[in-house]
């Protein structure tokens, strides 16, 4: 969105079923770094998709979840970068 | 129609996914579908919403969750991974979303090959696939309206049922 | 309709075994066996005659020979036999007997189950099953009406087709 | 048939596929016993399936060919009774 380019660089959030449903929301926009630290001035390195999970406030990493960026599998260790989607999975019942 | 072409033609693989999100008929996609290959051999599966739950519980319903974008790309991709394992011919997917009624197919799975070897592997792995990574989850919806995210897909290897001791055979 | 019965009722299956004489749709057998069980899983293989003879040379056409009597009776065998072995609720068998032309179905198996892995394996065994122990003949006619008979079946194993490394993938 | 009741015992034979053709004949009645023999009338055991085959003239037994006996497989040494159905089968071609 125009707004996103001029202000500071985001990251869009997905949460799904249980997850989703524990959390209280499914969908989320955030700041690529935290807002009430200097990060996002200082030239830190962007969080990971573990490191933004702690950000969440939502406990600790759950069981079997998988993370997905941009719609593809990725490890939670993948570092996260300016306008990427961020999907945190819960154990797939499909079929 | 028979296929006209040597069997020695360069291969190639069509494949057709789609999330279904009312009610289907697995014949009516399956028959154009096979019409159009009429390969040599033809493997499909389907698979449909039991009337219990994981626990055993009388169930109303499932609610299919996915992931919008993204199960669509992840059920091209192993699709696309599977055919060309198995040097298919033609690949179908069909996928339920949204709530799901006892009796009514949630997926469908379709492969024609040159071979029975490959058309039954492919289908097998396949499904095996879309079961552990195509973004797909199933809340069981009880009698009673209540509502419970299943854990898990049911294992592939089943102990013998308690019934098959008792097995017996009718012709019809 | 769902099966409203727990999982735990005592088993028992269904056999529908049939030969035909002349040229059958497959998807016109399958709905309203499907509809019937309404089975939790199902696995299908459809055969189809190639439109070429196991020599690479094109076919006019395969007269299919049987045991009047005894290939029925023996498909019965075979169809319960892995119905047992599996524990599956149905088991669906068509075979085509006579003049059949490239790209007609020759063989149908269906299995209906509770499971996944039941359905698909009993359907696999079962068609290696007639392949090899149901008495049935194929003689290849040429395109210049010469009949020639069939030595033996394709193997279930086969190396990859040279096609495989120029294998590309379409969306459709 | 009421004559054969009150005849010699009897077999029925029959060939498919490869080996119709190659016998010119697809079924056959036979005696259970060679009529130039005098087994019929002292008591000699009938023939096996095998032995059958080489009464037939239509020379060594074949590779792969299975034997049936009323109609469901069995070994070529099973002993033949009156009245059976034996038949020579190819090897299986189907599905």
């Amino acid at each position: 969105m125009t707004t996103d380019l001029a202000g500071p660089p985001h990251l869009q959030v997905r949460l799904f079923a249980g997850l989703r449903e524990q959390a209280g929301w499914g969908e989320r926009h955030l700041a690529l770094h935290e807002p009430a630290t200097p990060d996002a001035h200082n030239g830190a390195p962007p969080p990971t998709a573990a490191q933004l999970w702690q950000r969440l406030g939502l406990g600790p990493w759950p069981a079997g979840v998988r993370v997905a960026v941009n719609r593809e599998f990725a490890e939670p260790g993948r570092i996260l970068a300016a306008g990427d989607e961020v999907a945190y999975l819960p154990p797939i019942t499909g079929g | 129609m028979a296929d006209p072409s040597s069997p020695l033609r360069e291969s190639s693989t069509t494949l057709s996914i789609a999330l279904e999100a009312w009610p289907f008929d697995p014949f009516a996609v399956l028959r154009p579908w096979s019409t159009g290959s009429a390969a040599a051999a033809e493997a499909h599966f389907i698979g449909r919403v039991r009337g219990w739950s994981a626990a055993g519980e009388p169930l109303a319903a499932l609610e299919l969750e996915h992931y919008p974008g993204m199960t669509e790309a992840q059920l091209e991709r192993l699709a696309a991974a599977a055919a060309a394992r198995h040097a298919v011919r033609a690949v179908l997917v069909r996928h339920r979303v949204g709530r799901v009624q006892p009796g009514e197919a949630i997926v469908l799975v379709a492969v024609a090959a040159d071979r029975r070897g490959p058309a039954q592997r492919c289908c097998q792995e396949l499904l095996e696939a879309l079961k552990h990574d195509a973004p797909f989850w199933k809340k069981e919806v009880g009698v009673a309206g209540q509502g419970r995210w299943v854990d898990g897909n049911t294992p592939l290897e089943e102990p013998a049922p308690p019934g098959q001791g008792t097995q017996t055979i009718r012709t019809a």
